[in-house]
C-alpha cells in the first residue's frame, strides 16, 4: 500500500491467506453495508469499492475450495493458480497472466537476442567458433514471432545478417530451414543444449517431433526461453469456452471472477481492453474509468519525467479515495482491503500495463520510470501482490533497451528460481554484458 | 510533594548504585551476548526487556551500562571534592590574598565552558573513561570551590565561629567541622549530585552521538539509544529502556539535589 | 590506536549535530537548488586521487573526460570532438570539441590531456588510477586541438577507455602530483559546475559553470556532511535536503510512501568483504585465514542489517561471472579445530593460541561504512565463541586513508568495494593491482585477469573470471559477505532525473526543479 | 601551691590610628566576681576579649600582659613569639577562661541543634581532664541545671527556634558545662525581661559559689551590687575606677559618677 497514512505491515503470504479465511469467515451471512455518499469518485464503481462495502460478495467468489488458488492468483504465481482453479473465468484469467508474461519474456527475448547479434558483429574481431552464431542466428529469425501469428519469413535485413553468420563462422549448418513452429522451437532446444549454457539441456528434438504441446503434462521447458513453445493463450481462450472475453465482460453477474486482483476497475474496462488489443496484454492501462480520472499524456517524446507526472497525478486520484474508503467502510471491508492491499495492487498492475504500452511504443525509459514507481521496494528481491513476474521481465526489458544490460539481469535474477527458464535468456544478455564490456577498464571505488 | 520527590529519587539513586555493583558482580559478557535470530523479541518472562535488533538482551545491557557512568561520576565527585572543598575553605575561611589567589585560579578554570572543557581534554588525552570523569571532576570544581568559599566566608564572620573558639575549638576542626560538614554539608552534597547529572548527561550524549563516549559493544544508555532508535519493527523498548532510565536517574539526581536544604538555616 | 584523528572527527561531529539541526529549521532552499546529503565531505577533490563513491560523484560534477556515457550508456564524445584510428590501430588522433574552457576562463586544449596522461603515469603520482592508462604509450599534442595517442597494443574500442577525468595542465606545476597539491581544495574542471566554497559546516557548493555548453538546469548543488545516517532521510521529508545518495534499508519504508519522494535503484554491484592483511602474521598463513572464514556466519553477519544476498566470491550474484559452482564455507568446527591445529594452535578451553600467544585480530572498520556496527559486534560475538579475540577499531575517514591505504596497518579491515557495470576486479586482486591493499598475489589469478582484460572473446573472459573467483575464494584473501540492494532518494521537485547506474551525476545537467 | 589567677596589666589595644584601650589591668581570682562597668564604647567587650586572645591584628593589641595561672603553670602569652602564643592561648581557651557571649543567640552554631553543642562542649571538657560532676553526665541535666524548661526537647531545638532567655540560657549551660576555671560573661542580662535577668544572675552567683572567678562584663550598674564584689569602672579605653561593688555609689571618678547618675535618673534612686 503506497498511500502515507494507511501503510499496513506486509503480512507473509501464509498470513495473508489465514486473513482472508479468517475475514470469509467473519463476513459470511453479513449484511451489506449501506454505500457511502459523501464524496462520490468513478472509482466507486469499482470492484475494490464492490467487495470493500460488501464483503460476502467476495466470499462468494473466493470459497473454501479456492481459496488456495486466489491467494496464488494474489502473489502472481498464475501457473499455479491456473492449475488450481477449476475451468472457468477464474482459470482463463490466470492462464492469461501467464501467457502475458511469457510473452514479456519473448519479447526481452527478441530485444536481447538480435543486441547480442548487433554487438557481437559490430565487434569485428575476435569471431568465436562458439554458440554465439547460433543465437544470433535464432535471434535473428525469431525476431517478429509471435504465439498467434506463427513464423514468419526473415525480412531481407535478418536474410543478410544470417547469411554473414553462416558463411563467418560456418558453425550454423549449411541451409537451415526455419519455417515451422515446431522445428524453431527444437532449435531453440538445442542451441541451448549445444552452447552448454545450462546445467541440464533440454533433450534433442531434430527429427523426433512431434511435440503434443497441448497435452496435459508435457509442459515443454525449454532453457532458451521461446514464447512459441508456450500456447498458454490458446489454454486460456479455450478456458471461456466459445466466449470471448469481450462478451463474457458483459454477461458476468456479478463480474467479480473477472475483475478480482486484475487491474481492470470494471467490466467496461475489460471490454475497452478486448476492444482496443486482442492480445489483452494491457489490460488496464486504458479504459472509460481511467479517461474519467484525466490524467495526462505520457507526452510525444521518451521522457521519464512526463511518465511520472502521470503517476503522481494517478496517486493524486487514487490516495484519497482510498482513504475515504478505508473511513466509511465496515471492519471486514477494511481488513481486505489492507491486508490484501488491494488498491496498490492494481495501482501496480496499472502502472505494469503503462510500462508494456511503453515498451511497445519505443519509450523505454518511460516503461523504466514506470516500473520503478511499480515496484514494491521494500521487498524488491522477491515476487508477490505488488511485485508479480511481469514486472522483472518488463524491467529487464527496459533496462536492456536503454543500455544497461548489467540491470536487466540483476532483475531477470529474481526470476531464475520460480521460473527456470528464463535461464537461457539470463545467459544471454550475461553473455551481451561480457561482449558489451570487453576491453574496457572498470572503475571501482570504496563505499 | 518535596519529601516524596526526595525519596523516591533517593531510592533511584540507590537502585543505579545497586544496579552498578549487580553489574560488577555479575561478570555479563557483552561480547558473547549477540543472537540475531532472537532479535527484536518484546519483554516476556524469559528475557525481561526483551532484545534490541543484535538479540542482546536489553535488560542487562541496561544493568551493564551503569559501569559507563556510575565509576566516572564518583571518580569525578571525588576529584570534585579534593579540589573544590578545600580551596574554598581555605579562600573562604582565610580571606586576604590567598582567596585572591585561588579564586582567580579557579575563575580561568570556569571560564571554559564545562562541555568544551571535557571535549577539549578529551581531543588532546583521548576518551578514556577515566579521562571523563577526571575532567568532568575538574570542571566542576570552581563552581564547588565557589560555593564553599561563599558559605564559608559567610559563616565565618558570625559571632558562633568567635564563640567556638573561646570554648577552646581547634581553627581546623571549626573550619572541618562547623563550618564545612555541618555549614556546607548539603551544599556539596548538592554539587556533588548535580556533577553526577552532569557526568550522565556527558557520557550518553558523548555516546550517543559516538567517537568520544563508551564505544559499541560496550554498552551505555547513550549508544544502546543511538543503536535502537529507528530501528523498524523493531522492541521499542530496546531504546525506550536506557532513555527511561537517562531521564529517571537525570530527574533523581536533581529532584535529591533540589530537596536538599541546609539543617536548621537561621 | 591513533585516537587523536578519532576525536577530533568526533569534535567536528558534534559541531555539526547543531548546524544539522539548524538546516531542518532553515528556510527552504533558493530557487533550483539541490542538496545532496554524503556521509563525509572529500577531503580531496581531484579526480587522479578519488577513492571513494563520494569522491567519484563530486567529480563527476566539476570535471570532463574526453568521453562519457550518453544515457543509453553507449559512449559517446565530451571533450573530444572526433577522432581518427590509424589501420594499424596503434595511434588514435582525436580532435578536441571546439570553444570549451576552464571554469577559470583558460581554454582547454590537447595540451591538457597529454598533460593528463602523463600525470596519471608519471611515478611520482601516486595514483590509484595509474591501470587506466597504462595501455597508452604516449600522448602528444599536436596543437591545440589535436592529441595523438600511441597505444601499446593494437587497441579495438579505445575510446571506451578514455572516460578518465581531464585536468587542466595549467594549475599544476609539473606532472607528478601530489595528494596534497592545492588544487584539491581549489579545482577547476570544465564540467557543468563549478566549486565556490567549502563551508565551516563541511557542506561544499558548487554552481552552474555558465561558460559549459550544455546548461544546466539547476542553478546550485550543495553537498552537505551529514554523518549521522539516521538524520538523511528526516532531513530529505522536512525538506530540508532534495536528495539521498543511499538510503538507508530501514528508511526505504516511509520513504517509498512518501509522495513527496521518489526513489532510484542505485546498483553499484558493490559487494561486503573482511578484508585480511596477507603481510601479517598470523594472516600470512592460508590455513588460519580458511578456519577464520569457516568460523564466520555469514547469514548471521547480515540478518540484522538488511536483505541482501551472501556471497562465495568477488561478484554480485546477479553477475555474469560469479561463479555459482563454488560453495559458501561451511562451519565445521572439527574441520576448523584442524586447520588451526595444523597452522600450530592449540585450545586448550581457553582460546586458541600459539606458543602462549592468543590468537587475537582486530577489526578495522570506516566510521561511515554503514551498519558496520552491527556486523562488526556480531563478528566479534561469533569469534569470540570460537575461541579467537577480537577487538574492534572504528576509523575516520583521514586514520581509514593513513592505516588501510598509505601503511597497510590492519589485522582485518570491513568495508564494501562498489564497481561499474564492467565488474573489473583487476586492481583489487592482481598482485599488482594499486587497489590490492590485501597484498594478495597468485600466479595463476594474475594470469587470468590479464587474460580477462586482453581477450575479445566472451566466453573466455567469462570463464577465466569464473575461475579467478574460485581460485580467490580457495585463497582466502578475503572473506566475501553480502550484496545490498541500494537505493537513491530524490524530492519529487527535482525533474528530469536520471541517474548514471554508477557515478550518479552524469546526466545532473538535465535536471531541474519543479 | 600558688593560687590561680587571670591577670591583665597595662593592656594597650589600638584601631588604626585610635587606641580603644589604653593601658587597662585587671585581676580575677576564683571565687569572685569582678564587674567591669562602663558606658558603651568604652572598652569593655575588647579588654574581655584580651583576656582570651581574641583580638585580632586588626584592632590589634600593641602592648601589655596577660597573665593566666590555674594553679600550677603560668601562661603569659601576648610576649611570646607567634607560634608559641598561639599554643599559649589554645591552652587557655576553653580551659581555664571561658566566654559567656553578649549575642547568645548568635553565637550558637546555627547549623546544629542545641544539645549537640552542649555534647561538644562537654567532650572538650573531657579531653581537658575537668572533671565533670557525677550528677550533671549529660547534656539534658546541664540544660535543666540553667532552668531550662522541658530540657529533652530543647536540647533538640536550634538556636533560632529559642527565645532570647532561653538562648542565654543555653549559653551559660554551655559556659558552665565547659567547666572553665575563670568566665568572662560578656552582657549577659541585656535585652531580657527582669526575672529572667535574676535568673541568670543566680546562675552566676552559684558559680562563685562553686569557685569560678568571673569577669562580668555590663554597663547596668543595678545588677553590680547584687552579684559582683568588686568593680572596675572604664571609660574610654582606660580603668578609671577600682573600688567594692557595695561602695558604687561612692565612686570618685567622673566617669563612674555619670554611670551612677544616669542609672538613677533610669531606675528612680534604687542604687
Amino acid at each position: 500500500m503506497r498511500s502515507a497514512q494507511t501503510r499496513p505491515k506486509r503480512p507473509p503470504a501464509l498470513l495473508t491467506a489465514g486473513l482472508v479465511a479468517a475475514t470469509l469467515t467473519a463476513c459470511s451471512g453479513g449484511q451489506p453495508t449501506p454505500q457511502p455518499t459523501a464524496t462520490s469518485s468513478v472509482l466507486d464503481g469499482s470492484w475494490i469499492a464492490q467487495i470493500a462495502n460488501q464483503p460476502d460478495l467476495f466470499g462468494g467468489v473466493v470459497d473454501v475450495d479456492s481459496r488456495a488458488a486466489w491467494v496464488a492468483m494474489h502473489e502472481g504465481r498464475w501457473a499455479d493458480a491456473a492449475q488450481a482453479l477449476p475451468p472457468g473465468v477464474g482459470r482463463a484469467r490466470a492462464e492469461l497472466e501467464l501467457a502475458v508474461f511469457y510473452e514479456d519474456l519473448a519479447d526481452l527475448a527478441s530485444v536481447a537476442w538480435p543486441d547480442l547479434a548487433a554487438t557481437w558483429l559490430a565487434r569485428d574481431s575476435g569471431v568465436s567458433d562458439g554458440p554465439m552464431p547460433f543465437l544470433a542466428a535464432v535471434a535473428v529469425i525469431s525476431r517478429d514471432h509471435h504465439a498467434d501469428t506463427g513464423l514468419s519469413a526473415p525480412t531481407a535485413g535478418q536474410q543478410a545478417l544470417l547469411t554473414a553468420l553462416q558463411t563467418e563462422s560456418g558453425a550454423l549448418p549449411k541451409g537451415t530451414a526455419l519455417d515451422g513452429l515446431d522445428q524453431a522451437g527444437c532449435l531453440a532446444g538445442d542451441l541451448a543444449r549445444l552452447s552448454g549454457q545450462s546445467e541440464q539441456s533440454p533433450q534433442g528434438c531434430r527429427g523426433d517431433l512431434p511435440l503434443d504441446l497441448d497435452a496435459e503434462g508435457t509442459w515443454y521447458d525449454p532453457l532458451v526461453y521461446d514464447a512459441l513453445a508456450h500456447q498458454t493463450r490458446r489454454r486460456a481462450d479455450r478456458s471461456l469456452g466459445d466466449v470471448g472475453w469481450e462478451q463474457r465482460a458483459t454477461q458476468a453477474k456479478p463480474p467479480l471472477d473477472l475483475l478480482l486482483f486484475g487491474p481492470a476497475w470494471t467490466t467496461a474496462d475489460l471490454s475497452a481492453a478486448a476492444a482496443a488489443d486482442s492480445s489483452m496484454s494491457t489490460i488496464g492501462a486504458s479504459g472509460p474509468t481511467l479517461s474519467a480520472l484525466h490524467l495526462p499524456d505520457e507526452g510525444p517524446t521518451d521522457e521519464p519525467q512526463a511518465a511520472r507526472e502521470r503517476v503522481r497525478a494517478l496517486d493524486r486520484e487514487l490516495d484519497p479515495w482510498q482513504a475515504h474508503l478505508l473511513d466509511t467502510v465496515s471492519d471486514d471491508g477494511k481488513a481486505l482491503l489492507t491486508d490484501l492491499q488491494l488498491v496498490a495492487q492494481v495501482r501496480s498492475r496499472i502502472l505494469l500495463a503503462w510500462a508494456r504500452l511503453a515498451l511497445h511504443n519505443d519509450r523505454p525509459h518511460q516503461a523504466t520510470a514506470y516500473l520503478l514507481l511499480a515496484i514494491d521496494i521494500e521487498s524488491a528481491r522477491t515476487l508477490g501482490p505488488l511485485n508479480p513476474p511481469s514486472l522483472y521481465a518488463l524491467a529487464a526489458q527496459a533496462s536492456l533497451r536503454t543500455g544497461r544490460t548489467r540491470e536487466a539481469l540483476d532483475y531477470l535474477s529474481v526470476l531464475e528460481a520460480p521460473y527456470p527458464i528464463v535461464t537461457g535468456l539470463d545467459e544471454t544478455i550475461g553473455d551481451l554484458a561480457v561482449l558489451e564490456g570487453l576491453g574496457r577498464h572498470g572503475d571501482s571505488k570504496e563505499n | 510533594m518535596t519529601r516524596l520527590v526526595a525519596a523516591s529519587g533517593r531510592i533511584v539513586l540507590a537502585l543505579v548504585l545497586l544496579t552498578w555493583v549487580v553489574s560488577l558482580m555479575a561478570g555479563y559478557d557483552v561480547v558473547a551476548d549477540v543472537h540475531p535470530k532472537l532479535a527484536g523479541l518484546h519483554p516476556s518472562t524469559s528475557s525481561l526487556l526483551g532484545t534490541d535488533h543484535m538479540g542482546r538482551s536489553v535488560a542487562w545491557r541496561l544493568v551493564n551500562a551503569s559501569q559507563a557512568f556510575v565509576g566516572p561520576g564518583l571518580v569525578a565527585a571525588a576529584v570534585s571534592l579534593l579540589l573544590g572543598v578545600p580551596t574554598g575553605a581555605l579562600s573562604g575561611y582565610r580571606g586576604g590574598w590567598s582567596a585572591g589567589v585561588i579564586r582567580y585560579l579557579w575563575a580561568v578554570v570556569a571560564s571554559v565552558p564545562r562541555f568544551v572543557l571535557v571535549l577539549l581534554v578529551c581531543a588532546i588525552y583521548g576518551s578514556d573513561p577515566a579521562v571523563l570523569a577526571v575532567v568532568a571532576g575538574l570542571a566542576f570544581a570552581p563552581g564547588l570551590s565557589e560555593a564553599v568559599h561563599t558559605r564559608i566566608s559567610e559563616l565565618r564572620s558570625r559571632e558562633f565561629v568567635l564563640a567556638t573558639r573561646a570554648h577552646g575549638v581547634s581553627p581546623l576542626r571549626t573550619v572541618a567541622w562547623h563550618l564545612l560538614w555541618v555549614g556546607c554539608r548539603a551544599l556539596v552534597l548538592r554539587q556533588v549530585l548535580y556533577l553526577f547529572a552532569f557526568v550522565l548527561v556527558l557520557e550518553t550524549s558523548l555516546s550517543y552521538i559516538g567517537g568520544f563516549g563508551i564505544e559499541e559493544p560496550r554498552p551505555s544508555w547513550g549508544n544502546m539509544l543511538a543503536f535502537e532508535f529507528g530501528v523498524h519493527d523493531g522492541n521499542p523498548w530496546a531504546w525506550a529502556a536506557p532513555a527511561l532510565a537517562i531521564w529517571l536517574t537525570l530527574a533523581a539526581a536533581i529532584g535529591v539535589a533540589s530537596t536538599l536544604r541546609e539543617r536548621g538555616r537561621a | 590506536m591513533p585516537s587523536r584523528p578519532t576525536s577530533t572527527s568526533a569534535l567536528g561531529t558534534l559541531t555539526a549535530l547543531p548546524l544539522c539541526l539548524c538546516w531542518a529549521l532553515s528556510a527552504p532552499a533558493q530557487a533550483s537548488e539541490l542538496r545532496y546529503a554524503e556521509d563525509q565531505a572529500p577531503a580531496i577533490v581531484n579526480p587522479l586521487f578519488a577513492t571513494t563513491m563520494s569522491e567519484a560523484r563530486l567529480d563527476e560534477l566539476l570535471f570532463e573526460g574526453l568521453y562519457n556515457d550518453n544515457k543509453d550508456l553507449a559512449t559517446s564524445p565530451d571533450l573530444a570532438a572526433s577522432a581518427q584510428m590509424s589501420s594499424d590501430r596503434m595511434e588514435m588522433t582525436i580532435t578536441m570539441r571546439q570553444g570549451v574552457t576552464w571554469q577559470d576562463g583558460t581554454p582547454v586544449t590537447a595540451n591538457d590531456v597529454a598533460f593528463t596522461i602523463a600525470a596519471m603515469k608519471d611515478k611520482g603520482t601516486l595514483s590509484t588510477e595509474q591501470g587506466r592508462v597504462d595501455w597508452i604509450d604516449e600522448a602528444t599534442a599536436i596543437d591545440d586541438r589535436t592529441v595523438r595517442l600511441r597505444f601499446v597494443r593494437p587497441e579495438a574500442r579505445p575510446e571506451d577507455k578514455l572516460f578518465f577525468k581531464i585536468l587542466p595542465a595549467h594549475r599544476f606545476d609539473g606532472t607528478a602530483i601530489k595528494r596534497t597539491d592545492p588544487f584539491r581544495t581549489n579545482p577547476i574542471g570544465s564540467g557543468p559546475f563549478k566549486l565556490d566554497s567549502y563551508n565551516d559546516d563541511g557542506s561544499i557548493s558548487m554552481s552552474r559553470y555558465e561558460g559549459h555548453r550544455d546548461r544546466a538546469g539547476l542553478d546550485q548543488i550543495t553537498m552537505r556532511e551529514v554523518s549521522d545516517k539516521n538524520y538523511q532521510a528526516k532531513l530529505l521529508m522536512y525538506e530540508s535536503l532534495e536528495a539521498l545518495v543511499r538510503v538507508l534499508p530501514r528508511d526505504l519504508a516511509v520513504l517509498q510512501s512518501n509522495r513527496k519522494v521518489e526513489l532510484y535503484p542505485y546498483q553499484t554491484n558493490s559487494w561486503w568483504y573482511l578484508g585480511f592483511n596477507l603481510h601479517r602474521d598470523p594472516f600470512k598463513d592460508p590455513r588460519v585465514r580458511t578456519a577464520l572464514a569457516e568460523m564466520i556466519d555469514v547469514d548471521a553477519l547480515l540478518a540484522p542489517i538488511g536483505t541482501g544476498d551472501s556471497l562465495t566470491g568477488p561478484f554480485v550474484k546477479s553477475s555474469p561471472f560469479y561463479n555459482h559452482q563454488v560453495p559458501a564455507f561451511v562451519n565445521d568446527p572439527i574441520q576448523v579445530a584442524d586447520l588451526l591445529e595444523q597452522a600450530g594452535y592449540v585450545n586448550n578451553g581457553d582460546g586458541w593460541k600459539k606458543d602462549g600467544k592468543p590468537l587475537t585480530l582486530t577489526v578495522s572498520a570506516h566510521k561511515n561504512l554503514e551498519s558496520a556496527q552491527e556486523v562488526v559486534i556480531n563478528l566479534q560475538s561469533q569469534l569470540q565463541s570460537q575461541g579467537v579475540t577480537v577487538q574492534v577499531d572504528f576509523l575516520d575517514e583521514a586514520a581509514w586513508r593513513a592505516s588501510v591505504w598509505r601503511d597497510r596497518d590492519y589485522d582485518l579491515i570491513l568495508s564494501q568495494w562498489s564497481f561499474d557495470r564492467n565488474e573489473d576486479i583487476r586492481e583489487q586482486f592482481h598482485s599488482k593491482g594499486s587497489r590490492n591493499f590485501t597484498g594478495y598475489a597468485n600466479k595463476e589469478v594474475d594470469r587470468l585477469l590479464d587474460l580477462a582484460r586482453d581477450t575479445m572473446d566472451p566466453q573466455e573472459k567469462k570463464q577465466a573470471l569464473r575461475d579467478v573467483h574460485k581460485l580467490v575464494h580457495d585463497d582466502v584473501p578475503m572473506v566475501f559477505l553480502w550484496t545490498l540492494d541500494s537505493y537513491s532518494a530524490m524530492s519529487t521537485d527535482i525533474r528530469n532525473v536520471v541517474i548514471h547506474p554508477f557515478y550518479f551525476f552524469t546526466w545532473a545537467t538535465d535536471w531541474a526543479m519543479q | 601551691m600558688p593560687e590561680a589567677f587571670l591577670q591583665l596589666d597595662d593592656l594597650r589595644i589600638v584601631a588604626g590610628p585610635r587606641t580603644v584601650v589604653d593601658g587597662a589591668s585587671l585581676r580575677l581570682v576564683p571565687g569572685q566576681v569582678v564587674a567591669l562597668v562602663g558606658a558603651s564604647g568604652s572598652g569593655k567587650t575588647l579588654t574581655a576579649r584580651a583576656c582570651l586572645g581574641l583580638v585580632d591584628a586588626r584592632p590589634g593589641i600593641v602592648g601589655g600582659e596577660l597573665t593566666v595561672c590555674d594553679g600550677h603553670t603560668t601562661w603569659r602569652p601576648f610576649g611570646l613569639p607567634k607560634r608559641q602564643r598561639r599554643q599559649a592561648l589554645r591552652a587557655i581557651r576553653g580551659t581555664i577562661v571561658g566566654w559567656l557571649p553578649q549575642e547568645a543567640r548568635a553565637s550558637l552554631d546555627p547549623l546544629r541543634p542545641i544539645g549537640a553543642q552542649v555534647r561538644q562542649v562537654l567532650a572538650l571538657r573531657r579531653a581537658d581532664g575537668i572533671e565533670v560532676p557525677n550528677d550533671r553526665p549529660d547534656a539534658r541535666s546541664w540544660l535543666s541545671s540553667v532552668d531550662l524548661p522541658d530540657p529533652d526537647r530543647v536540647a533538640r531545638l536550634y538556636p533560632h527556634e529559642l527565645s532570647g532567655g532561653m538562648a542565654q540560657r543555653a549559653c551559660i549551660a554551655l559556659a558552665l558545662a565547659r567547666g572553665s576555671r575563670f568566665l568572662l560573661a560578656d552582657e549577659p542580662t541585656t535585652g531580657l525581661d527582669p526575672t529572667v535577668q535574676a535568673g541568670i544572675l543566680d546562675q552566676l552567683g552559684l558559680l562563685r559559689s562553686q569557685g569560678c572567678g568571673v569577669l562580668l562584663i555590663t554597663h547596668d550598674l543595678r545588677i553590680v551590687p547584687r552579684v559582683a564584689d568588686q568593680v572596675y569602672v572604664m571609660d574610654r579605653g582606660r580603668i578609671v575606677d577600682l573600688l567594692p561593688a557595695t561602695d558604687l555609689a561612692q565612686a570618685s571618678s567622673p566617669a563612674a559618677q555619670a554611670l551612677v547618675a544616669a542609672t538613677r535618673r533610669i531606675a528612680g534612686g534604687a542604687l
